[in-house]
């Protein structure tokens, strides 16, 4: 910007930028780490709640949701490879189906947020406070603000790769300077880690 | 650059960007005009404190009302300790001397992600304008205490959103820096720079990094449960829906008993390197001190509970966090240790930055010795929320960090601004301003003994000797802070020029003309074998 | 520094992990049909362990990166579970 | 702390008082060492006397010694700061029990018999458990001349404290936790009395029975003082975080029930519901959720006494 003297300021360190982003990860990691901690504290105050709570929801929109975020992870992967091998468009096709997949995992969460709501389940509700054990509402609040959480990092990690899409489409980002696209790859990789995580805590363990 | 003589340099201060004036500094990119500027904004919030701790003392001075009513005595409480934590120690030295020294003392032209720095500053500005916020406008100032403890926090009628979300961004600001400074010392340090020969400020600051990154996001993530909880009732810390408060306030510390020692390790950091400069003479232990530095960075993450030994924990929590407490200390010992041997047969140059750190050694004793009588379980449990701990912090937080803030200044000032101050003015000011400390706390340990609990607006007939005493001290101090800053700000603008290296000082950044380039180094300097930041 | 070689994997690697990933993920739903009892909790975080192993190895490539990167993933990790274990001491004996 | 007259309060003092003293003995060792050995340094080493320094650039014997004096120190300190707090967390199990309620910002005592006071009366020589029921948010029971604190959290099991009182006479008794407004005013006192005196106050029911059977008036008052009422309201129309009494029977108030703002004169029926659910009306210019149900804690016949009070004040 104002380096008007001269000096070429555009030192690419590819390292540099990935451990940057593995520190952002870490920072991340801890966010969500908390909220496993909470979850975890609670789990053990109120196991039985938990378990009965954990019914309402369905394993099965979870193993789906799970399933979709491990192929997206892999196709990401995989278009770093290919653009390290110079494959433009595959690269491309590759991240396109990572988003169209993360944008299918925020739908298939809104259909099931939205049954709940319309069960009367969500935070604050009268419904909850009224008919659920202590327990429950805890399940439930949980619930909400970890996937929700987790949704947010979703919507963060598309837009990240929408932009690394539109510099890969622009030349910005190619074979020699892939640094973008790996670390927005690290980016859903993580995402795909808490979601690993989430769904055995909330789906699976009832 | 295009020219020798250092008049003609365009320096940091001077040179001509694409934006002119104001814009050219909130714009900048450059790390030495980004730690002015946390300099400039963290010292006007750091006034707004001090104005509000008067405020305090000048209540207290009698029982009764004598100032402010009891809503205003708690919010003022509140948003000093908000505005002194969040917004002026915990950014404190990494932001203003970590951003400015940093890369010159590691001979980079800048740090990593100069871009993500200038961020960091403008949410550092916003953080500070939506607490602002919560002050101004909505139900009234929030009154919760810097603890924010569930459940009052959102029980409370006052406007508590805007400064928890403030917290939140000020919060995520330190998470950039911290990321920033640990890739920049991971990657940019110059040909011959060894780990094993970095400065130690610049250790410690890589030491803080990392609890930057650790536990700031924990405090984060709870504050953001807190304005949650305020805003649907999800229930998570409320025990009318099944909820744990002491649950709150296990994450609360596990970051704020480690924003501590991101307090406290960049001003050791910065005492490291004043004393072997004005001992002119290789410091004591370089090794001890950076095990030292990452001993207390690690252990200090996990000794979080001794700030909860009433609040309800288990026995064993409770024998576990007193015995790390006590383990945590240790290193803080060794540290005080190496310093005072460092002047041992050395040649000391009394300046004004050399008092600055011996006074911090004192008051940091106390300060840190207070703190084992709070980390013994036994006498915890008597002086918890007590005027001792109100003393204990002030002796350490503003002690310490206060202190080595104002060493550091006097000592790199020269190189910042590349103008002189008035030794005699400087050293007037120290003097009035350690007096008028001493008379502020010291009073405070007494009144906790006696049993005087701490956040209250009004106290017994007992109480009052001690705090008439303590009132008396803020006025000395005040006046001793006054000094010092006109005579800084003085002399940033007509001081004599300063020298390139005025002390003698063998770190990297003595080696550029003060004020430093544009981009610190024609030429990225290059250390041989026998260079080392402390060989005189 | 720009010039450091870049590993490249092979797309086949990628399949064959997320291969392992889905049948572990299909295998821990199954194991939760079976009564473990206390066990339920420890078994499904194996699983789910197992799999961001998976993920951090292949996919976020920490078996090509250098050393000093996996070991402070490693150093996060166990700071994370030091601070549940830290705050368990409270619960576990209240 | 150490003056004469409060050391043997209470069975706990010896043993924090030690552990103080050990840590503050250490502490004021090592700070006076230290900062002569400074002084002395700065003045021999000045530059004037020492133009020209050695350089030492470590001694690992050193390092090691002020590593493991330190440490042996410390876990001497640690030793006894658990010794002096381990007794505390077990009561005996024949231990007087005292229920304490509290609320923003009154602390109240019910005894065994039933009996409730705003004021803390212990027999000296025995054992007392204090059992700990925060109502609205965290408050924290500290008596300084008996060395003990504990935090009061609502919800949490098992909440108590115990102790017992060695000497007759009043101590004081405050909230250490910040509870809000008038935390600073939440305080009252402790009075140890000898076992026989304790022992017929505590029976001494006639006066209460007496007041009752005249004055219902008298008994309301008595109730609200003991349970706390006046933290938040006065009788004289000042306000303080709840409308005053003053006037209040018959009275014409808006009130805010369920969004929506209505007119309501001042009833007992109205009264009740104030007391028993205050956030269905939530009175003009106030805060919701401050003042908490009462339900369980006040009778119908405290209410109908507490009624009989307001209704006397004009
Ligand atoms: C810069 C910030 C800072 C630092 C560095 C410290 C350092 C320490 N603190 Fe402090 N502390 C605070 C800031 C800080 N503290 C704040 C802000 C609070 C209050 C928060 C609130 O409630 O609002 C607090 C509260 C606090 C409590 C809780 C009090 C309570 O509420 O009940 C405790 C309890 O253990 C404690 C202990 C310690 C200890 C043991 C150290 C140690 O690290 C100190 C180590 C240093 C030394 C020991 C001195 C050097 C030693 C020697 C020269 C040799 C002799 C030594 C030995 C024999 C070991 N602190
Ligand atoms: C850095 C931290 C810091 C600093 C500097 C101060 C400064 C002062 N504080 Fe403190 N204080 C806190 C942190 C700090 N405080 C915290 C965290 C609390 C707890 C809040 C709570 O309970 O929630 C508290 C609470 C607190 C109380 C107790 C309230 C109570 O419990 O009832 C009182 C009472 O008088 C008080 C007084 C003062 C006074 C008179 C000053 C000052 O006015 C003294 C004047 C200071 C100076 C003249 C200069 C000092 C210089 C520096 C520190 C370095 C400069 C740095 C830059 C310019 C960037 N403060
Ligand atoms: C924590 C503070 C607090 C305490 C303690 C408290 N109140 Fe209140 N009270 C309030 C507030 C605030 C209001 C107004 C808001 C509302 O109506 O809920 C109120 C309203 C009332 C009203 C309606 C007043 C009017 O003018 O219409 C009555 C009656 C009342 N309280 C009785 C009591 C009694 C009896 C007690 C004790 C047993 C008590 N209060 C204890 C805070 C308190
Ligand atoms: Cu109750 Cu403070
Ligand atoms: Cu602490």
């Amino acid at each position: 910007m104002e380096k008007t003297n001269h000096v070429v300021h555009d030192h690419y360190d590819a390292e540099g930028s990935k451990i940057g982003m593995w520190f952002f990860i870490f920072t991340e990691l801890l966010l969500f780490g908390v909220l496993f901690v909470i979850y975890s504290v609670y789990r053990y105050m109120n196991s039985d709640a938990f378990h009965l709570a954990a019914l309402e929801l369905d394993t099965f929109i979870g193993a789906v949701n799970t399933i979709i975020l491990l192929v997206s992870s892999m196709t990401i992967a995989m278009s770093t490879t290919a653009l390290q091998k110079g494959n433009k468009p595959f690269t491309l096709l590759l991240s396109g189906i990572t988003l169209l997949l993360g944008i299918v995992f925020l739908v298939n969460k809104y259909f099931e947020w939205g049954a709940k709501f319309d069960h009367g389940i969500y935070p604050g509700s009268a419904h909850l406070t009224e008919t659920f054990s202590q327990g429950e509402i805890l399940f439930f609040g949980l619930y909400f603000i970890m996937t929700g959480l987790h949704a947010l990092h979703i919507i963060i990690g598309l837009v990240l790769i929408s932009v690394t899409m539109w510099k890969i489409n622009s030349g910005k980002v190619h074979a020699e300077r892939a640094a973008l696209l790996e670390n927005s790859g690290l980016y859903w990789h993580l995402v795909d880690i808490i979601w690993i995580f989430l769904f055995p805590l909330f789906y699976l363990i009832t | 650059m295009n020219s020798t003589s250092i008049e003609n340099v365009a320096n940091y201060l001077k040179y001509k960007g694409k934006y002119k004036g104001l814009l050219g500094w909130i714009f900048s990119t450059d790390h030495k005009r980004i730690g002015l500027l946390y300099l400039y904004s963290m010292a006007t919030m750091f006034s707004v404190g001090v104005l509000l701790g008067l405020a305090m003392k000048l209540e207290l001075l009698a029982p009764g009302k004598t100032i402010m009513d009891a809503q205003s005595y708690n919010a003022t409480f509140t948003v000093h300790g908000v505005i002194m934590i969040f917004m002026v120690v915990v950014p404190g030295l990494p932001a203003v001397f970590g951003n400015f020294l940093l890369p010159i003392m590691i001979g980079a032209k800048d740090v990593a992600f100069p871009k993500l720095n200038l961020l960091s500053w403008w949410l550092y500005v916003a953080g500070v304008f939506l607490v602002l916020a919560a002050l101004l406008f909505g139900p009234g100032t929030p009154d919760t205490g810097w603890t924010f403890y569930a459940p009052y926090s959102f029980k409370t009628g006052t406007n508590m959103l805007p400064a928890v979300f403030g917290a939140f961004v000020l919060g995520f600001s330190s998470i950039l820096t911290g990321l920033n400074f640990l890739v920049t010392i991971h990657r940019l340090r110059c040909p011959g720079l060894k780990w094993s020969k970095l400065p130690l400020f610049v250790w410690t600051l890589y030491g803080t990094a990392w609890i930057q990154l650790l536990a700031t996001p924990v405090v984060g993530i709870t504050l953001v449960l807190i304005a949650l909880e305020r805003l649907f009732g999800v229930g998570i810390f409320d025990p009318a829906m099944g909820g744990d408060p002491i649950l709150y306030q296990h994450l609360f510390w596990i970051y704020s008993h480690p924003a501590v020692y991101i307090m406290i390790l960049p001003a050791m950091g910065a005492i490291s390197e004043i004393i072997p400069t004005f001992s002119q003479k290789h410091i004591f232990g370089y090794k001890a001190l950076i095990a030292s530095t990452m001993a207390i960075a690690f252990v200090g993450y996990l000794v979080w509970g001794h700030h909860m030994f009433t609040a309800g924990m288990s026995g064993t929590a409770q024998y576990y966090f007193s015995l790390l407490t006590f383990i945590v200390a240790i290193p803080s010992a060794i540290k005080v240790f190496n310093w005072i041997s460092t002047m041992y047969k050395g040649s000391i140059n009394l300046q004004t930055p050399f008092y600055w750190a011996a006074s911090f050694i004192f008051v940091f004793l106390i300060g840190g010795l207070s703190g084992l009588v709070l980390g013994a379980l036994a006498a915890n449990i008597y002086v918890h929320d007590t005027a001792f701990v109100v003393a204990h912090f002030h002796y350490i937080v503003f002690g310490g960090t206060g202190f080595a803030f104002f060493a550091a200044i006097h000592y790199w000032f020269p190189k910042i601004f590349g103008r002189m101050y008035d030794k005699a003015w400087a050293n007037t000011g120290w003097i009035v301003f350690f007096i008028g400390f001493l008379t502020l706390y010291s009073p405070m340990f007494y009144l906790g003994m006696m049993g005087m609990p701490r956040r209250y607006y009004d106290y017994l007939q007992e109480f009052h000797g001690g705090n008439i005493l303590s009132t008396i001290g803020s006025w000395v101090l005040v006046t001793g802070f006054i000094i010092i800053i006109v005579n800084l700000v003085r002399s940033a603008r007509i001081g004599p020029k300063a020298e390139m290296n005025p002390w003698n000082g063998k770190t990297l950044e003595w080696t550029v003309p003060s004020p430093p380039p544009l981009e610190n180094f024609d030429e990225i300097p290059e250390l041989g074998e026998n260079d080392g930041p402390y060989n005189y | 520094m720009s010039n450091e070689k870049h590993h490249i994997v092979p797309y086949r690697v990628y399949v064959f992990v997320l291969l392992g990933l889905i049948a572990l993920t299909l295998l821990s739903i199954e194991i939760t049909h079976i009564d473990l009892g206390s066990l339920t909790v420890a078994g499904a975080m194996v699983f789910a362990a197992v799999k961001s192993y998976l993920v951090l190895t292949w996919f976020m490539h920490l078996k090509y990166d250098k050393p000093y990167i996996v070991t402070m993933v490693i150093f996060v990790f166990a700071v994370f579970a030091v601070t549940i274990v830290v705050t368990f001491l409270d619960y576990l004996y209240r | 702390m150490y003056s004469s007259e409060i050391t043997q309060a209470s069975n706990f003092v010896k043993g924090v008082d030690t552990v103080f003293l050990i840590t503050l003995g250490v502490s004021f060792f090592f700070l006076i060492a230290l900062t002569v050995v400074m002084l002395i340094f700065i003045y021999k080493y000045n530059r004037k006397r020492n133009p020209k320094p050695t350089q030492i650039e470590g001694s690992t014997s050193l390092e090691i010694v002020w590593t493991v004096i330190p440490f042996l120190l410390t876990m001497l300190m640690f030793y006894y700061g658990w010794v002096g707090y381990k007794p505390m967390r077990k009561a005996p199990s024949d231990a007087m029990e005292v229920t304490v309620y509290g609320r923003m910002w009154n602390f109240s005592f019910e005894y065994e018999n039933g009996k409730r006071t705003d004021t803390l009366y212990l027999p000296k020589d025995k054992a007392v458990k204090l059992n700990l029921v925060a109502m609205d948010v965290l408050h924290s029971l500290y008596i300084p001349a008996f060395r003990v604190k504990q935090d009061m959290v609502p919800g949490l099991e098992n909440n108590f404290m115990w102790f017992e009182p060695q000497r007759v006479g009043e101590y004081e008794l405050f909230c250490a936790e910040y509870c809000g407004l008038q935390h600073s005013y939440m305080y009252t006192s402790v009075k140890v009395m000898e076992d026989s005196a304790f022992q017929s106050w505590m029976v001494d029911t006639t006066q209460v029975v007496a007041e009752n059977i005249d004055s219902p008036t008298a008994t309301g008052r008595r109730i609200m003082q003991n349970i706390g009422c006046f933290a938040c309201h006065t009788t004289d129309g000042s306000k303080l975080v709840g409308p005053s009494f003053k006037g209040i029977w018959g009275e014409e108030v808006t009130v805010t029930t369920g969004g929506k703002e209505r007119q309501v004169t001042v009833d007992e029926e109205y009264i009740r519901r104030s007391i028993y659910d205050p956030n269905a009306d939530v009175v003009d210019g106030f805060n919701k959720g401050l003042m908490l149900s009462y339900e369980g804690q006040l009778s119908e016949e405290d209410i109908e006494n507490i009624i009989e009070y307001l209704k006397t004040l004009h």
